[in-house]
């Protein structure tokens, strides 16, 4: 039985999100992004052989490609084009962000009661999927620049998919490469976004667009 | 026979009498000043003097102001046939209409032409004298009808005659009674509350008003002063008589004689009065007649806790 | 009941009338530029129909068929006599507004589309009706809305005046607040009895009152009573005149009509409080609305004023009708049920003579500001003729149609005085009496002020030196109403009969016959022979003296100037000093000059007044609302994204303890 | 499966159209041509719907309520279709320079938008509603961004930002319904039906935290206070027919998604939760939204925070489970919103402004404009007798009669101030002296508001209990067998 590595992996998983928080390149925020991705491929492998199911490896590998793979590269070339290299926090300093990073996984742990599915054995992966989620919300709140909130929104899809992964069995594979599909297609759009932002404003820092208000 | 008899003296009565209750006070204020006076028949020799004067009108002057004298006239002698000044009526049958609000707006309505009239020469003082009318009447009515509501009550209708025919508190009399007599004293504009002898233009209110008539119309404005004179006096004198319970059980003559010997002691009264007060400041004036106010809302609370 | 019973009845008229009416207001949409004259013979038409209707029809009831149906109730209507007195109100009023119109609206040609103006005021007719008509609260409130949206398209015909626009809004504002007010005491009363329709309402008892007072506020706002008067001095001078005059003739009736329809006659709430209440606002009013109305130099405000103080007379006469109600005396609710829809119809017609005076004396001179006009009545007789009737009527002088009411009323508070069962009700109905004389003594004031000022004397401006008679349409129009005081004032005891008719539905059988005692026709016969005879006296007299012309005696200086006159605001000064305290009543007078004692150059005075309930309770509370919405938008649309994920972290977490903690 | 095609293909031969087509002179025509065309094909599909059968294929079907919602946005879609046949040529001409290729381009996104929008009420998996829920956000951001200004970008990122990551959490929420089931794990399904068969026997504590979510998420996507920040920014800088469809189709759409999943809550016995939850928001959006309102000071803002009020409405009528007034009211809502936001974009291009103070004399400049807008204004804040008063006061007397007294006071002191707030902003355009005017105005830019206006006349003289029931009947989830 796989179950101690599927939570190994999860909190793995989890604890790259956190430490995401407090990391302020963007390339090296991308390379957490790809490990904690490929943790998730892995334990959607790890089902697979547990349960002999081809469905569970397919996805796995889809999820590897296109999440661990594709979106990070893309994310990174764009990166390069822009000429971005650090997100110093927007409202808070990274080194506080950390912190309350730790402090989701705390957070993540104490609601495993209430959000666990009983009959399921990695209870512990649900709190991590939890974690994983707020962290994203605390990426996508803290950073300033477009990039790494996109970062922070990918974060918060692993946490879901590592709950659907972990707490339920047998998702339709078609949800499940649906919305596999829907993330590529928004981080693409989302990167043209970018571009464009860049374009117009000169550089990619949110917290400068406000001129719409009232 | 009886009946014509006594029809034709009063209205007789009716006509003659109110000048010689003016000549009345005249004389007597004339006499309280150490003065001989005009004998007592000189408002009939005015009259028939300002008929056969020319009647001069100013240029500005409209239909309102040639109409209003009359209409005054002619209000102030239906008024004087209505009210039972001198304790009767010509007639029964009128009883109805001898309601006492018909009467205060009938009046209401001679007076709303008189001021018209005044500010229709465009002459300052008629504005100042209308704006001063207005005033009073505003502070004076009220009074009127709320004191003469509070005798009403206890006969359960609004008819004077029905009224005064039955019987009465005196205390709500004595008190209804020298509202009245206050509220004569504004509504006649006699002093304190206004002169009609001055001619400084800043004290006078009535004078003000008629200043711009001559000959026919003031005539008929004397005329229809005089009425009103005894209207009220009459009311007045009627209220106080009733104080004494006995005089409703006397029989007509002898009411219609008493009526008559009261409001020639009332005019003197107002006469030795108009002798004594000085005239009041006009911003005095609603403070005096707040005593008429006051008195009538005695008797109201009165009447209102006797029936 | 079927459409068939419906023609039998008065219902074919009033339909007729509506579907003229829309027709007219169809017309004036698609040809914006009419001259009018076909579109006010149109109307006249209709408020013909309405007559018949009105005196001849049998009451009936309607229910549209399918698929007409208001999502819960039915398109109902029902005429009986208390219905058929209105539509009667709105016919009177409507013939002489719409001969009025086409030479009014003629001089704003220029700046409002003619069309336009006679499509809402045929909107606003029909939709008074339908308000009339209305057997459901959800007919009434449609009714009542579009009325309020056609009333405010009239008020902002002339938009392009900024003050007029701000005048048409604050109305539209009121009249929404109030009739949110009426939404909520409905849905209230639908809760306790389950049904829309007036008649199966019979509420009583302490569960009434709090939908009862929810419907009279809303009542009470369109009717323009104080408190909630506000907007009624602002909106009906920004109108043009004739809309002014069915605005403040019939319009602002309607609330008076379903007041009595609700607590009065039809008995929907039987709610002991609503009297008192009823009667003491009247009472407020009634003074209030004459108090500032003398204040006023604009003719037009100043009518609106007096229209408060009517509304306060007319809620008089309702209050007294529900305490006699209380107290089971019949006569007593009879005499002030009887009082109040009188008056209302009085006041309907002379209010709406007087708003047609100032509208023909604004477009011969373009002046509203009394202090700047005079003279008047040499050169518009007519008007000025029919105004003094209107000023006379309003001023409750007899023989007028103003006095009949008034004095019913005045029966009324006495027949209360009479039965009243306590020694304060007996004392408060006495200084009722009282209050009324005061009210009534104040309002001959105000009106010798108004007529005096406008029409006597001599002009105090060019204007008013050019100014001409009016138009054949508005002086017909002016003549029209003038007769009607005076017939009304004389057939007084005929009117009875109609009203007795109304009395009865409150259950006892009427007893009005009795109350009218003074044979007001007798008497103006006497007054007119009277009068005759005196002046047949004086013409004789004039024979052999003729009259003399001269100048107005000026104390030996030269010719009197106009401004030598004295004006509107020095003719009220002496009242408006003692209440002064009311309404903080100031004159500023201020000499400026080398040395001024002696030789002043000039001498300026004005007085100054503040209405207290607007600038101290209704501006603040508007005030405070618009901050508080600036606030709010600063706080939470502040632009940054960041910002908003943190609401969505929040309300996450808010959510979470929800759907956790539970 | 062949209904469905033929529901589809119309928008899709549009997208594909505007993604293979060179020129764009017939292009505009073309596409409000489609669109009249698929107008009378809808109401033909649906109708079956409505008298109860259901067409179903994989996880969608045609119900009732995807019916309804499919002639409205079908009805959005052709009404903004037409005015940007137009008003966008005409936009291209007078200033704006906008490439060929974007403007083809915004007609193959507004075919693939109309098909998400589609997919949304027929969805009948929980799994796909999500899907397309996401979808529909995919492909309207870029049509916000259509003029390209720093402005309409900055608009579309929030959107794209606060959407997606709402939607995220709407996500999670499916899943954990899913992961609801205790049933034996290999016949766990996402399809509505099943859940609803055993709705009574799912976990209700992941039940409840599941739909906790998906409010969240959807609520986001919706615009309920406080989530609607992106609102206002998306529909005022959108051109405006798409906000016209944002608005008068998008919101109703998710909407539908919460009324699915509130039916499904219903079924498990939970219906007090959604009551606690969505009828004080919804009560709260209305107070929020019109006190918003009262100090606004652009024209197409104005008119997006109305459309948060009327959000609050329709939510206050799923929480309180009236879903017949929840049809009507959107079907209403939307009509009228659509003919404003259509003129407001004939306003733009008269005066070339939509700020407020600027704004006023139209109905000097152009009678027709003034009175069709006057009454556009009055028709939105709910004055009879358009239907928009209906569907609001029904909805006050079930508020009342759901003992929700307090939300039925904010309803109508909401109401209130809202209708003294737009009217008198309204009225500042439509009155006042003439103003300098940038183009002519064009006669013909009216003739849809007056037929959408005309549409909502009707709808509020001519709503029988039969009306009612029906929509009543419509609005329920039906289970299949």
């Amino acid at each position: 039985m796989n179950l101690s590595q599927i939570d190994l992996f999860a909190a793995g998983a989890a604890v790259l999100a956190v430490w995401m928080c407090g990391v302020t390149r963007v390339k090296t925020q991308l390379r957490g992004l790809l490990l904690q991705t490929t943790l998730l491929a892995g334990i959607c492998v790890l089902l697979s052989a547990d349960e002999h199911s081809v469905h569970l490896a397919i996805l796995g590998l889809v999820v590897f490609l296109v999440k661990a793979l594709a979106i990070p590269i893309f994310l990174d070339r764009c990166a390069k084009r822009m000429g971005i290299e650090r997100d110093s926090g927007a409202n808070i300093n990274p080194t506080l962000s950390l912190m309350i990073g730790c402090g989701t996984l705390f957070l993540g742990y104490f609601l495993i009661p209430s959000f666990a599915v009983p009959e399921m054995m990695n209870q512990g992966a649900a709190g991590m999927a939890l974690a994983l989620i707020f962290t994203g919300m605390l990426i996508i709140i803290t950073r300033r620049l477009a990039i790494s909130q996109v970062i922070g929104f990918l974060t918060i899809e692993n946490g879901i998919f590592l709950y659907s992964l972990t707490q339920t069995r047998h998702m339709p594979i078609l949800v499940e490469m649906g919305i596999v599909f829907e993330v590529l297609m928004g981080v693409l759009i989302a990167g043209v976004f970018i571009f464009r932002i860049n374009r117009s404003f000169e550089h990619i820092d949110v917290t400068d667009m406000r001129g719409l208000r009232h | 026979m009886n009946a014509w008899l006594i029809t034709l003296i009063y209205l007789i009565n009716l006509l003659i009498f109110p000048l010689f209750l003016v000549g009345i006070i005249r004389k007597v204020k004339a006499l309280m000043q150490n003065r001989k006076g005009a004998p007592v028949l000189q408002p009939f020799y005015d009259l028939s003097k300002l008929l056969r004067k020319t009647e001069t009108i100013s240029g500005s002057a409209s239909w309102v102001f040639v109409w209003s004298p009359r209409v005054g006239l002619a209000v102030a002698l239906i008024t004087a046939v209505l009210v039972p000044w001198a304790g009767t009526l010509l007639t029964p049958n009128w009883v109805p209409a001898t309601n006492f609000l018909l009467v205060i707006y009938l009046l209401a309505l001679g007076k709303f032409l008189t001021m018209l009239a005044a500010i229709d020469t465009g002459s300052a003082f008629g504005g100042l004298g209308a704006s001063r009318e207005a005033t009073i009447s505003m502070l004076v009515e009220p009074t009127l009808v709320i004191g003469i509501a509070a005798l009403a009550l206890g006969a359960g209708s609004t008819n004077l005659l029905t009224i005064y025919a039955a019987p009465m508190s005196p205390l709500v009399a004595i008190l209804v009674g020298s509202a009245l007599v206050v509220a004569a004293l504004a509504e006649l504009s006699r002093m304190p509350v206004d002169d009609p002898t001055t001619h400084l233009e800043l004290t006078m209110v009535h004078e003000a008003m008629i200043l711009e008539y001559s000959g026919r119309g003031l005539a008929m404005i004397e005329y229809a002063v005089a009425l009103r004179t005894c209207i009220f006096l009459g009311l007045a004198a009627q209220t106080l008589l009733h104080a004494w319970p006995a005089y409703t059980a006397l029989p007509v003559t002898f009411r219609y004689g008493i009526s008559i010997l009261s409001l020639i002691a009332l005019g003197k009264a107002v006469a030795v009065a108009e002798g004594i007060f000085v005239k009041l400041k006009w911003r005095s004036v609603p403070n005096f007649l707040a005593f008429a106010a006051v008195m009538s809302l005695l008797a109201a609370l009165i009447a209102a806790a006797q029936i | 009941m079927s459409v068939s019973e419906f023609m039998g009845g008065s219902g074919i008229w009033c339909g007729a009338a509506v579907l003229l009416w829309l027709a007219v207001a169809v017309a004036g949409l698609l040809k914006r530029k009419y001259s009018g004259s076909a579109l006010s013979v149109l109307t006249i038409i209709g408020c013909a129909f309405l007559l018949l209707a009105a005196i001849f029809g049998r009451n009936c009831s309607l229910a549209f068929p399918l698929p007409w149906y208001l999502g819960d109730s039915r398109f109902s209507f029902v005429i009986d006599p208390l219905s058929r007195w209105f539509l009667a109100i709105i016919g009177v009023v409507g013939i002489p507004v719409a001969l009025f119109s086409p030479g009014y609206l003629r001089h704003m040609r220029q700046r409002i589309s003619l069309g336009f103006v006679w499509a809402a005021l045929a909107l606003l007719l029909a939709t008074m009706v339908g308000v009339i008509l209305a057997a459901n609260a959800i007919v009434f409130l449609v009714a009542w809305e579009v009325m309020a949206a056609s009333s405010f398209a009239l008020v902002i015909a002339d938009h392009e005046q900024r003050d007029i626009r701000r005048a048409a809004f604050i109305y539209l504002g009121a009249t929404r607040t109030g009739s949110a007010f009426l939404m909520a005491g409905f849905l209230w009363a639908h809760q306790l009895t389950g049904s829309w329709s007036f008649s199966e309402w019979s509420l009583s008892g302490v569960s009434a009152l709090g939908p009862a007072l929810l419907i009279f506020v809303g009542l009470a706002t369109k009717a323009g009573s104080w408190p909630f008067h506000l907007w009624l001095p602002i909106a009906h001078p920004a109108a043009p005149a004739p809309v002014s005059a069915i605005m403040s003739g019939v319009m602002i009736k309607t609330a008076i009509y379903a007041m009595a329809r609700f607590f009065v006659v039809g008995g929907s709430f039987s709610v002991p409080a609503i009297g008192p209440i009823i009667l003491i606002l009247g009472a407020i009013s009634a003074f209030w609305g004459v108090i500032f109305a003398l204040l006023q130099h604009d003719l037009k405000r100043l009518l609106a004023y007096h229209s408060v103080e009517n509304i306060g007379i007319i809620m008089m006469g309702l209050g007294i009708s529900l305490l006699g109600k209380r107290y089971h005396v019949p006569l007593l609710a009879q005499l002030g049920l009887a009082a109040a829809l009188f008056h209302t119809l009085n006041h309907a017609i002379f209010k709406s003579l007087l708003f047609l005076g100032a509208g023909a004396v604004d477009t011969r001179t373009h002046l509203r500001n009394v202090e700047k006009l005079g003279g008047l009545i040499h050169r518009m007789p007519w008007t000025a003729g029919a105004f003094v009737v209107g000023s006379a009527a309003i001023c409750a002088l007899p023989p007028l149609n103003g006095f009949a009411s008034e004095w019913m009323l005045y029966q009324g508070f006495f027949a209360f005085a009479q039965h009243g069962h306590s020694v304060g009700t007996r004392m408060g109905a006495l200084l009722l009496m009282g209050w009324l004389a005061l009210i009534g003594a104040l309002a001959i004031a105000c009106f010798v002020k108004a007529v005096g000022v406008v029409f006597l004397g001599n002009p105090r401006s060019q204007q008013a030196e050019h100014a001409t008679e009016a138009g054949r349409g508005m002086v017909i129009a002016q003549m029209l109403l003038a007769f009607m005081c005076i017939g009304l004032g004389l057939a007084a005891p005929l009117i009875l009969s109609p009203l007795g008719k109304i009395a009865a539905q409150m259950g006892s059988p009427s007893l009005l016959r009795r109350t009218w005692t003074i044979p007001i026709g007798l008497l103006a016969l006497l007054l007119i022979v009277t009068v005759g005879v005196l002046a047949i006296w004086m013409r004789q007299l004039s024979r052999s003296l003729p009259v003399r012309r001269f100048i107005t005696w000026e104390c030996g200086f030269g010719d009197l100037g106009p401004r030598t006159q004295y004006t509107a605001a020095s003719f009220a000064q002496p009242i408006s000093r003692i209440f002064g305290a009311i309404y903080g009543y100031a004159l500023e007078v201020t000499v400026k000059g080398r040395h001024r004692r002696h030789f002043p150059e000039t001498v300026t005075a004005e007085t100054m007044h503040e209405a207290h309930l607007e600038t101290k309770i209704y501006v603040p509370i508007l005030k405070s609302i618009h901050r508080m919405s600036g606030n709010f938008l600063m706080r939470l649309q502040a632009g940054s994204v960041h910002q908003y994920l943190i609401y969505m972290a929040l309300v996450l977490a808010l959510l979470l303890w929800i759907g956790v903690g539970r | 499966m062949n209904t469905f095609l033929l529901l589809a293909i119309l928008p899709l031969l549009m997208a594909c159209l505007g993604l293979f087509s060179r020129s764009v002179r017939w292009l505009p025509w073309t596409g409000a041509i489609i669109l009249l065309i698929q107008l009378p094909v809808a109401v033909w599909i649906c109708l079956p719907a409505f008298s109860g059968q259901i067409i179903s294929y994989g996880g969608f079907a045609i119900d009732g309520m995807g019916a309804a919602f499919t002639i409205i946005t079908t009805l959005v879609a052709a009404a903004s279709m037409f005015q940007a046949a137009l008003v966008l040529p005409e936009e291209r001409l007078k200033g704006h320079k906008i490439t060929d290729r974007r403007f083809c381009f915004f007609y193959t996104l507004s075919g693939a938008f109309i098909l998400a929008m589609y997919a949304v009420p027929l969805a009948r998996h929980i799994g796909y509603l999500w899907i397309a829920v996401e979808a529909t956000t995919l492909m309207s951001a870029p049509l916000i961004n259509y003029h390209h200004s720093r402005d309409s970008l900055e608009a579309t990122w929030k959107y794209l930002l606060l959407c997606s990551v709402g939607i995220a959490f709407a996500l999670f929420g499916t899943v954990l319904i899913f992961a609801a089931q205790h049933t034996s794990v290999h016949s766990a399904s996402m399809m509505l039906n099943e859940l609803m068969l055993r709705a009574k026997d799912m976990d209700p504590r992941l039940l409840r935290l599941g739909f906790v979510f998906c409010l969240l998420g959807y609520g986001t996507k919706a615009g309920i206070f406080p989530l609607h920040n992106w609102l206002p920014d998306a529909h005022s800088e959108a051109p405006s027919p798409a906000s016209a469809m944002l608005s008068g189709a998008l919101l109703n759409c998710v909407l539908v998604a919460i009324w699915r999943l509130s039916q499904l809550l219903s079924a498990a016995g939970q219906t007090e939760l959604v009551r606690h939850l969505l009828v004080p928001a919804g009560a709260i959006t209305v107070i929020a939204a019109s006190l918003i309102l009262v100090r606004q000071r652009d024209l197409k803002r104005m008119l997006a925070y109305s459309s948060v009020e009327h959000v609050g409405l329709l939510t206050l009528a799923i929480g309180i489970g009236s879903g017949q007034l929840f049809i009507l009211h959107a079907f209403n809502h939307s009509i009228v919103k659509v003919a404003l936001f259509l003129m407001a974009g004939g306003i733009l291009h008269i005066y070339g402004t939509k700020d407020l103070r600027k704004l006023g004399g139209l109905l000097k400049t152009s009678p027709a404009w003034g009175i069709v807008l006057m009454a556009a204004g009055f028709a939105i804040v709910g004055s009879p007798p358009f239907g928009t008063f209906i569907s609001e006061w029904l909805l006050l007397r079930n508020t009342f009669a759901a003992g929700e007294i307090t939300a039925a006071i904010a309803l109508i002191v909401g109401l209130t101030i809202t209708f003294i707030a737009i009217t008198s902003h309204i009225g500042r355009v439509v009155f006042g002296h003439e103003r300098k005017i940038a183009q002519s105005p064009i006669r013909l830019w009216v003739y849809a508001p007056v037929l959408l206006l005309t549409i909502s006349l009707i709808a509020g003289v001519a709503v029988s209990p039969r009306v009612m029931h029906t929509l009543m009947t419509l609005s329920q989830l039906r289970v299949l067998p």
